[in-house]
């Protein structure tokens, strides 16, 4: 019976977890939510393999909740990007949560229940084929991360968060305009009929849905770390706690991914009056959102700020390669974006590690006292660095060169080349110099003596070692992100899927 | 003619809201305000149905009497916060 | 009426906005709660306004569009939740810090020092 | 056996030191001895196909799509290079095992070493050129290990930091430069590109390419003026710098212009390019391995000076500068790495690589001074060793060029003084350490190291003299097969010791002559540099990070102040920026729908509605008559709902309104009530600039949305409410039915919203004012009596409303929200009213519970059409008909809807309650009622 | 019988609120009423503190419309004071004695005060002994007290028995 | 609207009384608020007139829907919630003035008590004085 419905199952699974777990649980809840909260992740990231499976069979699984066929009712479209990046956020978060296990959520309340609506929430925003549903979920996600973000407290942690959560409540409110926009001229919020709409626009009706397109780019943009909407995140994910970091590795990719759903679909190439307006933007965003990210990673002194910089490089580059509108640099994307995905995420989490161990000086670049397990953060940091920079040969190099080489020698890509190769250089010298302050430039005597639990190292490592997985198995998962990206790119066959009119 | 009464009637809450908000503008205590503030709400209920009587409905009985049951709410809760600054203690 | 409407609508955002960029926490969340009443009523009249129609079935032959209202439903209170939660964010950063002012007085960021 | 093995061995071969970490230091040695001995053998089988002109060859499958496969060959260039690689590594490994002190961790120096191996094998044998590069990196990252092998010091961590940034900042250039490469010969095998030679020069793209390429090139073998990190590596331990910095990594730019000769020579730029990069670089090295005072300096920059003079053979690119060059590859490979290693059995006995200190060391290391000289004669050009004869082609070939037309003749005259120079400082290396009068005090006695340690050195000494006198034999059969690979065609190798008297040897004899002149003035030059002091590269470097890093975070501070209002402003221009093109593409704003006419009623709320936001935004100081105007907005606006037509919104919007308008008075008590004047005038200028602006966008999308033609989704509903949902309340059936998934997701952050206010509220200890702002004391009455009397009487008949509101949801205005706020405010009633602990001690309900269990209800309803096969919150309803009763209706949506209202009231009081226990325990209790 | 009906009256004023609510005596509709009226004292019960039995119904119809006459009469009173001469009008401040103690006809008492216009209650004194009435008119004090004594106070004693 | 006018003559007659009483007292009170001199007098003027005007539109309101078919009385609800809760805001709004001390209409006359009104605690009470 499950199979008929799951699409939806990696979305109710965190849903039903998180409602367990806020009831009380006796005098020592904690175990017990823990217990739920493992069982729920580990579920969830069955499920969300065995949806890719079906999606790869099926091409795109459409669950029409309340039997109401699209337009009229909500609908999920899981396609091959849905299903790819509910995997990502499963895989991502079953690490994440084993460290947060290890005494992090003792250190505010429903932390387990809120890692878990926090997974839904993005599960949610990946599956949903309905705009004002996406509002929705961005919500749901959205709430969990203001909750999670001061989680443990803190002056600056507080600050940051009221910062987020205020743009972000303004970000809200530009989503409901432009999806009101959409709507008072299309008639419809289902994502695959809002394009068959879009498509017959014309005059005054197309530059009022190009208004509330243009808006959404904002909204999304937010959510993205797009420059100039970034500022946020360096300090929001530098400041909060490392597992918290870890899990919103994924969340700006959230952005991206409506970014690429909507410009696709809805104002992609096929949207005559109205293909790709984002575009042009898109690429000068992404270009100066490297810049930027990179100009801040040369000024950081904390790792964890460096680590955050890092993520909006990231984004950068995700942004002005989806900007070239070619499904060979979507493929190429969809692979950085994994990679990237998780070693931000392993490497927040060893920042964490690092800092905890350190002491005093905790995540400063800065020398500072041996750690109790110094060589082996050594040999992580390095291999996370190596990956995150992008030097042969694990996953990030292989994202960079796909990107490179799918971006063909013309007059635009060599900028993003350039953008790439310089903001790689830039990375390697201040990662290096970030490393080697920490690990290399120690002060003589005795070790620190607080040793982080071995759990937690093995989640990073679990963490790291998908990338050393992805540039071994490189080919078919490239292969994969460039099914994603035809299928992405085939538009026509999402209203013939997803909508069924006249249904009376 | 009940119709032109009832223009009248708009006119005259029309004119009495204005009236107390103008009240709450000029103020000039807290008190002043408050009760501005509730007589506003109670003219919008008076507006309401009188609207359901224009339009010969049923629909807005619902939100009077939510105007009736709760719009004190508001007031009470500023006049605690003026007597004892903690709403709930 | 429409333009009464609009025009409404749009000095309504532009006050919330003035309120959302000042300096302090309490007319920033107040600014946010009255954008969204703008807002709501933004997405509420993206179904054309009407006058004496509430769709309810079977009372009359024109309704008011029925969709658009429930997105404002659902949008007041995700809107309401998030009120709530800034404004106690607010309490809580004013607790914490001592001041309800939304920015750091030193311009040097944390991770920075 | 398989070629891969070569490069595959060392790289796995790393993690061996590592696990044998407790052995003793021979067997680590033993160990690590093995594995390019392993390599050793592998590649003597391929050895013999090789030198007959076959290239073996060996593939395995990495990233097909994008062109980069695991291939390798062994052609000539290769097996030299894998040769000098696994042959100099064998004896790096073994003189290692003597040079590292006990203190040492030798394990991770093998294992870089190794490492390192690995990955210079994979440059020179990879048949992918982005392979290669992949190599390249790996190079760059184990060199950067190797170098910071003593990371405790400073100048370990600066110079290899300096090393990886240089070398990796030409290897990204170097990647740009091979894609290009790769798109125009259309693949990144060898064999592919070296076919589209002739279409890679002739395209509009090589120059480009070829600057990248050299860019990589110049900067790994430390060209001018690239040069300044490789004196700085040297604070790496000696066995790495007479590995990597004499014999291998340096070798790699070599080798790469070898590798690429084929596809990028022979053009004017090339030529000019390389040659005169060369040229200044064999001149600049020269002269400050003259200068150096550091024995490791000197050879340092005397590498420099040599991988210059290869360069320019290089660029020259005749077939017999080719051979020179290859040949000299080898030559200085054998003495630079014996250098080396007695510079560093010169520090490792006597404490110190000073030459200032150094002197007189002949009588007490007799075996090392005199394997050190045959060495430096090497380097310095005599006969009869190698070093002369790859010498004199170079001469030759500089002799022999005229590509820069009448100004030929300056190339031969600057190779003369090169090699003068070479001279000078070869023969400070040998008399200024072993002559130069009698021993003064070192740091540590010096005495001839442990035979096993000179060793190498003495090897490689004796391969000196063995290729001086039979180059033929040695070396002619690879270094055909090496050329070949490099030009492209067949080549026959001829080399001998003596050419007659012709032009190069009186050049040599010039060099050596003027070279000991020039050692001879050695002190006027040394004072002659003292001006240019303080000029060190590393601190230059340093300087420039730290300079760039410190104005990077200014620039950041200066951007990201911190300010939420400028984050804001940013958001709000962007969206000004991206919408005004939009907006100004719509031809008339209004979309031709007639309006509808104005009433008085709209125009008196308009105008309040207008005034009470402007007395918001403009009385924010004065924080609860702000929250009074917001609420004036707030019922307005419900009353604006009521009119147009939306009767639920209305009801939804006053109690929403309530509740919020509660919770921020509460709040308030733990704000400032007045604040004063904040911003400045330029400020609220701006500030209003952009607002007027956002909200006349906002305005003209509204009133082009409002007046234009509409056809939507929304007819459906209408027909099928009643039919399909089983209500006649469209906008109540839409949201637990047609789009209940909405609904679930929003209570579900309710839900969510208040565990993170209870989370929030969780261990603060919240300012608490003892007065109001005009320092009046509170009012002593907690309860009054007449609010609590009618607030108990009004909870049941609150209950009976919203029983009442809930019933009737799905068929006319209401609903579970509404219901639940209904609920919910008679209870905050109570909570104003009668206190919290009054609460407590009456209502004993676990609202976080009974929020989960609402949100629970509401998914299981969902959940349970899947009994029935159909999707998730798929309704059901019937039309039930008991006797008495009468007909009604029965909908699961019901259910679905209390759940939402449990979840209201649950969400709504746990907030609350959460908020007024925080107060009320730190309250003193005193007198009540 | 007590513990099935706790408070009887209050299910009852519950149910008539239904059915006004509703607007329709249907048997469904009474039916559905009944339980809930029932149902909703027992959840509320212990927000329900010890009022006063209203001992005699009879007298508080009475009561309502004698109250109903009052603020039309007083409404036309104070309508024309606004009007004529609101600069002129000599409000006072003083205490109206109380003569009971329990807390529902006191907020009964203090409520009629109030809604009957010219007078308002401002406050029940300290340990409500009396009732803190501002009033609007330029009757003296003396005059209003005694008509609240006869008129309400008074009636509300009886209603109450207390 | 149409259905309005086709209702029985004589209830029209009598729902227009109402309407125009209940509107007319709505305006008086509200000119009351804006017009009168202090908070307390203020007080009075709304706290009543809206009170009878609500009343008169209820009755009105019942008036109207009860002709039209069965008796419809649930307007009536409003009412008596109303009566139920305005005395009560308007309690708590006079303590509140009373609390801060707010400046009386000089022709009051203050018959007040020493204990009478709830003094606040000061424990300096000097300072707080004026």
């Amino acid at each position: 019976m499950w199979q008929q419905h799951l699409a939806i199952l990696p979305i109710l699974v965190p849903l039903l977890a998180a409602l367990l777990q806020l009831l009380p649980w006796g005098d020592r809840p904690q175990p017990r939510r823990r217990a739920i909260g493992l069982l729920s992740s580990i579920l969830t990231l069955i499920l969300s393999i065995a949806l890719l499976v079906q999606v790869n069979q099926d091409q795109m699984i459409v669950y029409a909740l309340g039997n109401w066929s699209a337009p009229f009712g909500i609908v999920l479209m899981v396609d091959k990007l849905s299903a790819l990046m509910m995997l990502i956020t499963a895989i991502l978060a079953l690490p994440v949560l084993i460290y947060g296990c290890y005494a992090e959520d003792n250190l505010g309340s429903h932390f387990q229940a809120l890692f878990q609506f926090q997974v839904m929430g993005i599960m949610g925003a990946f599956a949903t084929g309905d705009i004002f549903n996406l509002f929705v979920f961005f919500e749901v996600l959205l709430i969990s991360s203001y909750a999670l973000l001061m989680h443990g407290g803190g002056k600056f942690r507080l600050r940051t968060t009221l910062h987020y959560v205020l743009l972000n409540l303004l970000g809200s409110a530009l989503f409901l305009i432009s999806v009101g926009t959409l709507y008072g001229v299309t008639g419809t919020l289902n994502m695959a009929d809002l394009a068959t709409q879009v498509q017959q626009l014309s005059g005054d009706q197309a530059a009022l849905a190009k208004a509330g397109g243009m808006m959404l780019l904002i909204v999304f943009g937010i959510k993205a770390a797009i420059l100039p909407l970034h500022f946020w995140l360096p300090q929001a994910y530098s400041t909060t706690t490392g597992v918290v970091a870890a899990l919103f590795a994924i969340m700006t990719k959230v952005g991206v991914y409506a970014i690429v759903r909507v410009y696709t679909l809805i104002f992609g190439p096929e949207a005559n009056e109205l293909a790709l307006i984002a575009h042009d933007w898109l690429w000068i965003m992404g270009l100066i959102t490297m810049l930027a990210g990179a100009i801040g990673i040369i000024g950081a002194r904390d790792l964890r700020l460096l680590v955050a910089y890092l993520v909006v490089i990231s984004i950068g580059t995700l942004i002005a390669t989806y900007s070239l509108n070619g499904v060979a640099t979507t493929g190429a994307m969809l692979f950085y974006l994994i990679h990237s995905t998780f070693i931000t995420g392993a490497l927040f989490l060893l920042a964490d590690l690092i800092a905890f161990e350190r002491g005093k000086t905790a995540s400063r670049i800065v020398s500072g006292k041996k750690m109790a397990n110094h060589s082996a953060y050594s040999v992580m940091f390095l291999i996370a660095a190596i990956a995150i920079i992008g030097l042969p040969p694990l996953s990030g190099f292989v994202g960079k060169l796909m990107i490179m080489e799918s971006a063909s020698p013309t007059g635009a890509s060599f900028w993003l080349w350039g953008a790439m190769l310089g903001a790689t250089l830039i990375m390697l010298i201040s990662v290096t110099r970030a490393g080697s302050k920490m690990l290399w430039h120690t002060l003589s005597g005795k070790a620190n003596e607080q040793s982080a639990p071995l759990g937690k190292r093995a989640a990073v490592v679990m963490l790291l070692s998908l990338s050393v997985v992805m540039t071994l198995f490189a080919s078919p998962i490239r292969n994969y992100t460039d099914d994603v990206a035809e299928q992405l790119y085939d538009i026509d066959q999402y209203p013939s899927r997803v909508l069924i009119k006249g249904v009376e | 003619m009940l119709t032109t009464v009832l223009h009248i009637a708009f006119l005259l809450f029309s004119l009495s809201v204005l009236m107390n908000f103008w009240r709450l503008i000029k103020g000039p205590d807290l008190p002043d305000r408050i009760l501005a503030l509730d007589t506003i709400y109670i003219n919008s209920l008076a507006l309401l149905l009188l609207l359901g009587m224009y339009q010969n409905t049923q629909t807005y009985f619902e939100a009077a009497l939510l105007i009736a049951m709760f719009g004190f709410v508001g007031t009470i809760a500023a006049g605690k916060f003026l007597l004892r600054g903690d709403l709930i203690e | 009426m429409e333009t009464l409407y609009s025009v409404t609508v749009g000095i309504l955002t532009a006050c919330s906005v003035f309120l959302i960029l000042r300096g302090r926490s309490f007319p920033v969340v107040v600014g946010i709660t009255m954008l969204s009443y703008a807002v709501n009523l933004f997405l509420f009249s993206t179904g054309r306004l009407t006058i004496d129609g509430a769709p309810i079935y079977g009372t009359q032959e024109t309704y008011a569009d029925p969709l658009p209202q429930a997105l404002v439903l659902t949008a007041i209170v995700i809107g309401f939740a998030m009120t709530a939660y800034s404004i106690i964010l607010a309490v809580r950063a004013r607790g914490e810090i001592g001041t309800d002012e939304v920015n750091q007085q030193d311009n040097s960021t944390e991770g920075n020092r | 056996m398989n070629l891969l093995f070569i490069i595959f061995a060392p790289f796995f071969g790393a993690l061996l030191p590592l696990l044998f970490k407790q052995a003793s230091r021979p067997i680590k040695t033993g160990i690590t001895l093995l594995v390019p001995l392993f390599c050793l053998v592998v590649l003597f089988q391929y050895v013999p196909a090789t030198l007959a002109g076959e290239v073996p060859k060996q593939m395995v499958e990495w990233l097909p799509g994008v062109g980069l496969d695991f291939a390798v060959r062994l052609d000539g260039l290769s097996l030299l290079f894998v040769g000098l690689i696994l042959g100099i590594g064998v004896l790096i490994i073994g003189y290692a095992h003597y040079y590292l002190s006990s203190n040492d961790d030798e394990s991770r120096f093998y294992s870089c070493l190794l490492l390192f191996m690995s990955s210079m094998l994979g440059i020179v044998m990879a048949d992918n050129i982005l392979l290669m590069w992949v190599f390249w990196e790996l190079t760059s990252i184990s060199s950067f290990l190797l170098i910071g092998y003593w990371f405790h010091s400073s100048d370990a961590r600066r110079g290899a930091r300096m090393a990886l940034a240089t070398t990796g900042a030409g290897g990204l250039a170097l990647l740009a430069g091979l894609l290009i490469i790769g798109h125009i010969a259309g693949g990144y095998q060898l064999d592919t590109v070296f076919a589209a030679a002739e279409q890679i020069k002739a395209h509009a793209y090589y120059v480009p390419a070829l600057i990248l390429v050299l860019l990589g090139a110049f900067t790994k073998s430390a060209q001018f003026p690239f040069q300044f990190w490789l004196p700085h590596a040297m604070a790496a331990p000696t066995p790495v710098s007479a590995y990597l910095h004499s014999a291998t990594m340096v070798k790699a730019g070599i080798f790469l212009l070898a590798r690429f000769h084929p596809v990028l020579a022979e053009t004017e730029l090339w030529f000019t390019l390389v040659t005169l990069t060369g040229l200044i670089t064999m001149l600049v090295g020269a002269y400050f391995a003259l200068l150096k005072h550091d024995l490791k300096g000197l050879l340092a920059f005397s590498t420099v000076s040599h991988l210059g003079l290869i360069c320019m053979l290089l660029g020259i690119g005749t077939q017999a500068a080719v051979i020179a060059a290859l040949f000299h590859i080898i030559n200085h490979a054998l003495f630079k790495a014996a250098l080396f290693m007695t510079a560093g059995i010169i520090d490792h006995e006597s404490g110190t690589r000073d030459m200032r200190k150094l002197q007189g060391l002949m009588s007490l290391m007799p075996i090392t001074a005199t394997l050190a000289m045959i060495v430096a004669a090497s380097m310095a050009g005599i006969p009869p060793f190698n070093g002369f004869m790859s010498k004199e082609l170079f001469l030759d070939q500089a002799l022999q060029q005229h590509l820069f037309g009448g100004l030929s003749w300056f190339i031969p005259i600057l190779a003369t003084v090169g090699a003068m120079l070479s001279v000078a400082y070869s023969i400070r290396f040998i008399h200024d350490v072993f002559f130069n009068g009698d021993y003064k005090e070192t740091p540590k006695k010096p005495h001839d190291p442990p035979r096993m340690m000179s060793a190498p050195v003495a090897l490689l000494g004796f391969l000196c003299i063995a290729i001086g006198i039979a180059p033929m034999t040695m070396v002619s059969g690879l270094l055909d097969q090496a050329a070949a690979a490099v030009t492209g065609s067949p080549v026959e190798v001829k080399l001998s010791l003596w050419h007659g008297f012709n032009m190069p040897l009186l050049m040599s004899v010039v060099a050596v002559i003027g070279g000991i002149l020039i050692y001879l003035a050695r002190d006027q030059l040394f004072t002659f540099n003292r001006q240019f002091d303080g000029q060190d590269a590393k601190h230059n470097f340093e300087r420039i990070v730290q300079k760039t890093s410190d104005a990077a975070a200014n620039f950041y501070e200066r951007l990201d102040t911190g300010s939420l209002q400028r984050y804001i402003a940013f958001v709000l221009i962007s969206v000004i920026v991206v919408l005004l093109p939009s907006l100004s593409d719509l031809s008339v704003v209004t979309g031709g729908k007639p309006q509808l006419p104005v009433d008085m009623v709209s125009m008196v709320g308009a105008i309040i509605l207008i005034s009470a936001a402007f007395a918001t935004a403009t009385l924010h100081r004065n924080r609860f008559v702000m929250l009074m105007m917001l609420s004036v907005v707030g019922l307005v606006v419900s009353l604006a709902f009521a009119h147009f037509s939306a009767p639920d919104l209305a009801m939804t919007q006053l109690v929403v309104e309530v509740v919020s308008i509660i919770l921020m008075i509460l709040a308030l008590f733990f704000m400032p009530q007045k604040t004063s004047r904040a911003s400045s005038g330029h400020r609220v200028f701006r500030d209003i600039i952009i607002a007027s602006f956002i909200g006349g966008i906002v305005a003209t999308l509204n009133f082009a949305i409002l007046t234009s033609p509409f056809e939507s989704i929304s007819d459906f509903f209408l027909a099928n409410a009643k039919s399909g949902g089983g209500g006649t309340n469209v906008v109540n059936v839409i949201l637990v039915d047609f789009r209940g998934f909405d609904t679930l997701g929003e209570i579900t952050v309710l839900a969510i919203a208040a565990a993170g206010i209870h989370k929030l509220l969780n261990k603060l200890k919240p300012f608490m004012p003892s007065s109001d702002i005009d320092g009046r004391p509170w009012h002593r009455i907690r309860h009054p009596l007449m609010l609590t009397t009618v607030a108990n009487i009004l909870l049941p008949m609150a209950m009976v409303v919203a029983a009442y509101i809930f019933l009737r949801g799905h068929n006319l205005p209401g609903g579970g929200f509404i219901a639940g706020l209904i609920v919910a405010s008679a209870m905050i009633l109570q909570y104003i009213a009668n206190g919290v602990d009054w609460m407590k001690e009456r209502f004993s309900v676990n609202y976080q519970s009974l929020m989960s269990f609402g949100v629970l209800i509401a998914a299981l309803t969902g959940l349970g059409s899947w009994l029935f096969g159909k999707p998730f919150l798929t309704s059901w309803f019937t039309y039930l008909d008991w006797p008495v009763v009468g007909k009604f209706e029965f909908a699961t949506a019901l259910l679905f809807d209390l759940g939402v209202f449990l979840t209201v009231v649950g969400a709504t009081m746990m907030i609350l309650s959460n908020f007024g226990k925080m107060t009320t325990r730190h309250r003193p209790t005193h007198e009540g009622h | 019988m007590k513990k099935l009906f706790p408070t009887p009256l209050l299910s009852f004023f519950l149910l008539t609120l239904w059915v006004l609510l509703f607007n329709s005596v249907s048997p469904g509709v009474v039916i559905l009423g009944a339980l809930f009226s029932w149902f909703i004292p027992f959840l509320f019960r212990a927000a329900w503190p010890n009022f006063a039995k209203v001992k005699r119904p009879d007298l508080a119809v009475v009561y309502f419309f004698i109250l109903l006459n009052d603020i039309v009469v007083a409404n036309f009173k104070v309508a024309s004071m606004i009007l004529r001469k609101p600069r002129s009008i000599k409000p006072a401040l003083f205490v109206f004695p109380l003569d009971m103690k329990e807390e529902l006809p006191v907020t009964l008492l203090a409520s009629t005060i109030t809604l009957t216009p010219g007078t308002v209650s401002c406050e029940i004194t300290r340990g409500r002994k009396g009732i803190l009435i501002h009033a609007f008119s330029e009757e003296s004090p003396e005059e209003v007290i005694k008509t609240i004594r006869n008129r309400y106070e008074r009636r509300l004693k009886e209603i109450f028995q207390c | 609207m149409d259905a309005l006018n086709q209702l029985p003559e004589w209830s029209q007659w009598l729902a227009a009384f109402f309407i125009l009483l209940g509107a007319i007292f709505a305006f008086i009170g509200s000119l009351g608020l804006a017009i009168l001199p202090d908070f307390f007098t203020r007080l009075h003027a709304p706290t009543k007139n809206t009170t009878i005007g609500i009343g008169g539109i209820v009755i009105a309101s019942i008036l109207i829907t009860s002709v039209q078919g069965a008796i419809n009385l649930n307007e009536l609800l409003i009412a008596i919630f109303l009566f139920l809760t305005a005395p009560i805001s308007a309690h708590i709004m006079a303590k509140a003035a009373l609390h801060t001390e707010l400046k009386m209409f000089n022709r009051t006359k203050d018959f007040r008590q020493e204990g009478d009104s709830y003094k606040h605690i000061l424990p300096n009470k000097k300072d707080m004085e004026p």
